[in-house]
């Protein structure tokens, strides 16, 4: 199983990458979703996406390697966006996909959970009538994340 | 060695990217900090909050006490914000 | 928020189902879907979903309903396929979307734990070589939808 | 009484549906269950393990206590395997 990992500024097609994980098989039984969008909180009228180019694509790597360690994925994709992303716009997709549902539904909430705390990401704001705003990190984010963490 | 600044670092320091070459007491994250806070007014601004402050060495999450050389690529960066 | 309940023989359309819940509008941050697809186990040939009308619209109206009282849910999709699935194919489509992911997450994952064990379908299999046989109910979901009952 | 039967239930007893009138001492589902099982050898089959029996009355699921009246509709099927 070979995750694909996609940092792009261009929309997702989650038909698309859907059907890339089980065309021409019959071994999936699960296949689990999250995508994440730009809400218009506040009078948004953009989030802009900055990233660490390299280190972010290494570090989602090995997110992903620790959850084909942990469950028994037959297919793993993470696409998350870059630049800027107007409201109502996905800015990210999880996917796995496994033979039963709780593996697929479990690896995807933990890989999302991680993405929001352990992949080098920032956004920035951006307001009708000009001001911006650089997205504080949350500390419900760090209790998400710390919940998958081995006892 | 490369020092690399994202988000607001990079906004108040006003470039991205630096190839400097610290003096040899600067060992570690920590050190290195003190150090380039001393660079620049922006510099300062960037550096005068540290728990705000994220930092990668190598393109590894790296703490205050991880060590720095020659030939490093280091960033310093605010808390992420992704997913 | 009215949740959109199909019990089909016709596939779904996971991209359309998608732009549903999301479409024109700008307060989804999270959308959470599981998609059950047919396994070809054992030489598996088909697998033929039974129902029992009128009951499974209601038990899934029940279930959606608990979901959007536990959780701030801004859409709720539930589809289930009956008739004859061949291997490959999907089955059931539970489709969330929520401000925050937390919620389009856990949802997602009741609805799928609920219905395999508190919706009226039944499924047989047909073998390659005309073996047949009905899928027996696992202990295992009903462990699964045990750990959403409120304490 | 409307009484309808579902996956292996249906197989065993030769149809889906069926429209009766049990005796007045039939009350509840258990002796429903225990009225209908005399009905035919396919009934006897269908009904000889009551451990993997669900019932439901008027599309709601119903323990063995449950009542039973005449207009019910009552189905009788395996545990169920959807999802």
């Amino acid at each position: 199983m070979t995750p694909r990992i996609a940092i792009q500024e261009a929309p997702f097609d989650l038909a698309a990458e859907t059907a890339r994980l089980t065309a021409g098989r019959q071994d999936v039984g699960g296949l689990a979703s999250f995508v994440g969008l730009c809400r218009a909180d506040d009078g948004l009228a953009a989030m802009v996406l900055e990233h660490y180019p390299g280190m972010t694509e290494r570090a989602i790597a090995r997110i992903a390697a620790e959850a084909a360690d942990r469950w028994p994925l037959l297919g793993l994709t993470v696409i998350h966006r870059v630049g800027r992303v107007e409201p109502g716009a996905p800015i990210v997709l999880v996917l796995t996909a496994s033979a039963h549902r709780t593996a697929a539904l479990e690896s995807c909430a933990f890989l999302i959970d991680w993405l929001k705390t352990g992949a080098p990401f920032w956004k920035r704001e951006e307001f009708e009538g000009g001001a911006e705003r650089w997205v504080e990190a949350k500390a419900a984010d760090d209790a998400a994340a710390a919940r998958w963490k081995p006892a | 060695m490369r020092i690399l600044y994202f988000a607001w670092v990079k906004q108040r320091i006003g470039v991205g990217e630096e190839e400097l070459s610290p003096p040899p007491e600067v060992r570690d994250v920590a050190g290195l900090i003190d150090w380039l806070a001393g660079r620049s007014p922006g510099h300062a601004e960037a550096f005068a909050n540290r728990k705000t402050i994220r930092a990668a060495v190598n393109q590894d999450f790296a703490g205050p006490d991880h060590p720095v050389a020659a030939g490093d690529e280091v960033a310093f960066f605010p808390p992420v914000t992704g997913g």
